[in-house]
């Protein structure tokens, strides 16, 4: 805060109206950050996927087996759900930092929401090619 | 909290080159595996699979994406820290999330190994 | 054109008679065209003279009269009454210690615009006689979006980090260091590194996007702090020269 | 008490303040500025002006040409050394500004952009979109920042000059924040606090232009000059007096009565294409024409015209004037590319103020400087055009800052520091009284009472009698406000004491203003009288005066400077 002490007395600064939960401005951010914690433990059962594939066939079977428990499958939905509004998220506001310069010559304006719609496509295209490679289509 | 600090940048690259990643990976790595997996709607063939992750491709693939991940959630989960528990909670969130991180990564590394 | 009698909740805190801020309320007769300062002008002109607050300008220029109404941090000279159902609670920007009643502290904002050192640094000043610098439309552009921010610190008001984090340098001082740094007159880029990558520069911010949220002016600090994370981290690695000059 | 020392004091942060300020610091590697201003600078009314600063920056453009349109726009009551000085500096300022980062907008090849103002012959401002005067503003603040020696005083409240023996040696100021009177001691004081439009109900001005300046310089002993001159825009929005830009004119905007007829084609102020560039007190009084002849349009705020912009499209709207669709979406909620925006005169901008010489000293007190709107230097004379106001605030900014410097460095003594903290003492009883002080008479009361009264009175057209009128109210005013009651008597942001100081202010700039336009019997440039519509070059080609005493105003004339062009017949 200030270097000097106050020159008459304050009220201290009050906290932003209502954070975190009372609007939905600020409901968002917080869901976004929640992302964080629902995507470790996603990378966690990934991490035990391949776990279980380097300890062979059977732990592999356990694994699925595993994953059909319907509190595994809940979670699993949790993460999904989460990951999905993470990529909506990432991608909207993120497309803000990619115009910015790299460079000293500035290039021509990319249209906003074409970037960040167009990142969400790349997404989406990316994911089915995911699926498809997992699914041995690929 | 000072190299911390000093490493601001890289772990801010860490976690935005992780969150790319992870916004083109893991829904339909988690709606593959998780979900349709889960449910035996997709053949999640050990052989196929097994290959694929060891492969000369696969492995360091893992370990970029796996790591990358670790890092991205718990350098967000620090803020997530901060913005709830206030300037108190700045340093101890720091050090829980990155440790986390580390723990993480090392996991990663030795199942890896073991692959 | 008839009036409208309003309810307004406005904080109050005279730190010479009250010890802690509190809400009263004043039912004040509106016109149908009135912002929210024209009702709090009216209190002080008629109702209750201790009232204080800022303004000026009333065209959401001179950035005085920004304040939360029903919890949101606004122009209040851009804010219409008849935008607003029930009652109105008026209080002072959140974020800021209160110096009376809607009179927020705003040395440390300004301490923090400074720090950033805004303004044209270079190696060698051209002279006045050999006329202006050439810049291009498209240079221009490029940082003009952050050249409009009138600091009316509404940003700092909305910023979650900066309720956690006091010492974070903030949107507004953030967007001002970047659009210098984006100027093609601008040779100051390495002085800037400290203030806007150190400590409390641009990594506190946790990406809420509050502050491009509520900007009046649509400057988007948001994209100015979360761009200059990318040229800072490009910077820390060498890939971009800390001095980027055309 | 607290004595606070500098070289240079400032009183004001605005465009003029600012520039003064890094002049100073620039002019000598260790002069010290202390800047005391009510409000932080960047708040200053400077961030209000929209259309654009005018400066010589064509080929098809000179010096000449721009001391010509000066000149006319003046009505001849300019001083035309003062003209000289000021268009020959103009460019190299905006220039200056354009090397501190101002972000002017720009032509293809990168050079700056010039427009169309009115009552100028050829493109001459230069404009960052429509909102040159924030720019500016934000530019040399910006800049000014960068200066250690410029310590700042924000919110701090001048309430008197310490003068001894004609000398002026400092200034008495309160902290708005801790009620403190503090004495600032300096070798010399430059004014800077812009104009007082307030005196008004129906301006563009911001709340702060109560006309501080000018009442403390008169009240130390200095003229007001040509005060009767208050320039009305003619394109304010009803109700709120926002300022539409002239630029929305010079941009080719259409000004359209009931009828949807562009009037001042009818008026003969220009030809053709171009009748909506004539000068400002030119076109006000047209659209005053117009409502009474029953040609204006009719809203809850009285008579209206039009302001058509339609045909510009809106990609020129966008990018030339967005400002203007910004507050007409916002305050009237009209798009302007669909719709025309209701617009009537409104006051503006005062051409009189503190009587200066051409380096912003003021006659009759020594180390009294003063620069911008509260200074009349004079190169507005009865009329000012478009887009000369900023400029003038850089010119004359600049040279006060120098001449400051220099009279400072000159070995000015330092003044009888004794003598001078008594005067602030005085002043720091007179305020506490002030915060205590129990009367009948509301401010607000007053202040309405008038704004009216000068509404009345030296509104666009003037006649003998509702001035006569107008003076006696002022005088009246006056003495009601010596009794005025205040409820708050706390010493923390009392912004009723604020309020309170700016009335007395306000009194004293209305009274110098009704005075002055009540003895000239002529109509030139912004003064207009129903009862004299001629100019008459033969008794009133003069400056009028105003001076304090104690009994009442002073009148008083002094020639205007003619060096080489002649007053001719103004027509456009």
């Amino acid at each position: 805060m200030s270097e000097n002490a106050s020159p008459t007395p304050v009220a201290p600064a009050r906290p932003p109206s209502g954070f975190p939960l009372a609007h939905a401005r600020y409901r968002n951010y917080v869901l976004f950050a929640l992302t964080s914690v629902f995507m470790f433990v996603g990378g966690v059962g990934l991490l035990l996927g391949v776990r279980a594939l380097g300890q062979g066939p059977e732990a592999w079977a356990q694994y699925l087996d595993a994953l059909g428990h319907p509190a595994v499958l809940a979670l699993s939905l949790a993460v999904f759900g989460f990951s999905v509004y993470f990529t909506l998220r990432w991608m909207w506001i993120g497309r803000k930092i990619m115009v910015g310069r790299v460079g000293p010559v500035p290039g021509p304006p990319i249209p906003m929401a074409g970037l960040g719609l167009g990142g969400i496509a790349l997404c989406f295209a990316t994911g089915i090619g995911v699926l498809l490679l997992l699914g041995g289509v690929l | 909290m000072k190299l911390i600090h000093r490493l601001e940048p890289l772990l801010w690259m860490i976690f935005g080159a992780g969150g790319y990643q992870l916004a083109l990976l893991l829904p339909g790595l988690v709606l593959g595996v998780g979900l349709l997996g889960g449910l035996g709607f997709l053949p999640l063939e050990y052989e196929r699979l097994h290959a694929l992750a060891s492969s000369a491709v696969g492995k360091p693939f893992l370990a970029g994406f796996l790591i990358g991940l670790f890092w991205h959630c718990c350098h967000h989960l620090r803020h997530l820290i901060l913005d709830l528990g206030g300037e108190r909670a700045a340093a101890p969130g720091a050090y829980f999330s990155y440790a986390l991180a580390i723990v993480a990564t090392a996991a990663t590394v030795q199942v890896l190994v073991v692959l | 054109m008839e009036t409208q009698t309003r309810k307004f909740e406005i904080l109050r805190y005279r730190p010479e008679e009250q010890s802690e801020p509190e809400f009263r309320s004043y039912e004040v007769p509106c016109m149908p065209d009135w912002v929210v300062l024209d009702a709090l002008n009216a209190i002080k002109d008629d109702i209750d003279p201790t009232l204080s607050h800022r303004w000026s300008c009333r065209m959401g220029v001179c950035g005085s009269c920004g304040m939360l109404v029903n919890g949101r941090p606004v122009l209040t000279c851009a804010a219409f009454v008849r935008d607003y159902e029930g009652t109105i609670r008026v209080e002072p920007l959140s974020n800021f210690p209160i110096v009376r009643d809607l009179v927020v502290e705003l040395d440390d904002f300004v301490h923090k615009i400074q720090s950033v050192k805004p303004w044209i640094v270079r190696k060698l000043e051209k002279d006045v006689e050999q006329g202006e610098y050439r810049q291009s439309p498209a240079q221009l552009e490029e940082f003009k979006q952050f050249s409009m921010c009138i600091n009316c610190a509404l940003c700092y008001a909305a910023c979650p980090v900066l309720a956690s984090e006091p010492d974070f340098v903030g949107p507004a001082a953030i967007a001002l260091g970047h659009r210098y740094n984006l100027d093609s007159r601008d040779e100051g880029n390495a002085e800037r590194y400290d203030a806007m990558h150190g400590h409390n520069g641009v990594w506190s911010c946790s990406y809420a996007n509050e502050c491009s949220q509520v900007c009046p002016k649509h400057v988007d600090p948001a994209m100015a702090v979360n761009q200059a994370k990318l040229t800072g981290a490009l910077q820390w690695t060498g890939i971009l020269p800390k001095k980027s000059m055309t | 008490m607290e004595v606070i020392e500098h070289d240079i004091l400032l009183v004001g942060g605005g465009g003029a303040g600012l520039r003064a300020a890094i002049a100073a610091c620039e002019a000598s590697p260790d002069v010290s500025v202390g800047m005391v201003s009510k409000l932080y600078p960047m708040r200053s009314h400077t961030v209000s002006a929209e259309g654009g600063a005018a400066g010589v920056a064509r080929d098809d453009d000179s010096l000449e040409l721009h001391i010509q349109d000066t000149l006319k726009g003046s009505d001849y009551l300019a001083d035309q050394d003062v003209v000289e000085v000021f268009v020959d500096a103009a460019h190299k300022e905006l220039t200056q500004l354009e090397h501190w980062g101002c972000p002017w907008s720009r032509e293809p090849d990168g050079r700056v952009s010039v427009r169309f103002f009115g009552g100028m012959s050829v493109k001459r401002t230069w404009y960052a979109t429509d909102k040159t005067g924030f720019h500016m503003l934000h530019t040399l603040f910006q800049t000014s920042l960068k200066y250690d020696r410029i310590v700042r005083y924000d919110e701090y409240f001048a309430t008197r000059l310490l003068v001894r023996d004609g000398v002026c040696r400092g200034v008495a100021a309160f902290d708005l924040r801790t009620g403190e009177v503090k004495c600032f001691l300096g070798r010399a004081v430059i004014l800077a606090t812009g104009g007082g439009g307030r005196i008004f109900p129906f301006t563009t001005n911001a709340a702060v232009k109560t006309g501080d300046g000018m009442s403390l310089a008169y009240r130390a002993g200095v003229a007001l000059k040509d005060m009767e001159f208050v320039q009305y825009h003619p394109t304010g929005l009803p109700g709120t007096g926002i300022l539409i830009t002239e630029a929305s004119r010079g941009e080719g905007g259409h000004l359209k009565n009931k009828h949807g007829e562009r009037f001042l084609v009818e008026y003969d102020y220009g030809v053709g294409d171009r009748a909506e560039l004539g000068p400002r007190d030119m076109i006000s009084r047209a659209e005053i024409l117009e409502f009474e002849a029953g040609r204006g349009l009719r809203g809850p705020y009285g008579d209206y015209v039009h302001l058509d912009l339609r045909h510009l499209g809106e990609q020129k709207i966008d990018q030339r004037i967005p400002f203007v669709r910004e507050l007409a979406r916002n305050y009237v909620g009209i798009d302007p590319v669909w719709e025309p925006i209701p617009v009537r005169p409104v006051v503006h901008y005062m051409m009189g103020g503190v009587d200066t010489d051409v380096d912003g000293a003021t006659p009759g007190v020594e180390g009294l400087y003063a620069a911008g709107e509260v200074a009349c230097v004079s190169i507005n004379g009865a009329n000012r055009l478009g887009s000369n106001s900023l400029p003038e605030c850089l010119v004359f900014g600049k040279r006060s800052g120098e001449a400051a410097v220099a009279y400072a460095s000159q070995g000015a003594s330092e003044g009888p520091r004794e003598a001078l903290v008594g005067q602030a003492q005085a002043e720091e009883a007179r305020l506490d009284a002030l915060r205590h002080k129990v009367g009948g008479e509301k401010i607000a009361q007053i202040r309405r009472e008038l704004n009216s009264a000068m509404e009345q009175g030296c509104g666009v057209f003037r006649e003998e009698d509702s001035m006569a009128a107008c003076v006696d109210s002022v005088r009246q005013l006056k003495g009601r406000y010596a009794d005025i009651g205040i409820g708050d008597s706390s010493r923390i942001f009392n912004t009723e004491i604020v309020q309170a100081l700016e009335l007395g202010n306000l009194l004293d700039v209305a009274e110098a203003v009704a005075v002055g336009a009540l003895a000239r019997r002529e109509s030139r440039g912004a003064h207009t009288r129903r009862d004299y519509p001629e100019r008459n070059d033969a008794d009133y080609l003069r400056h009028s005066l105003v001076r304090f005493a104690a009994d009442g105003p002073r009148l008083d004339y002094r020639d205007v400077t003619i060096t080489r062009w002649q007053p001719q017949e103004r027509k456009y």
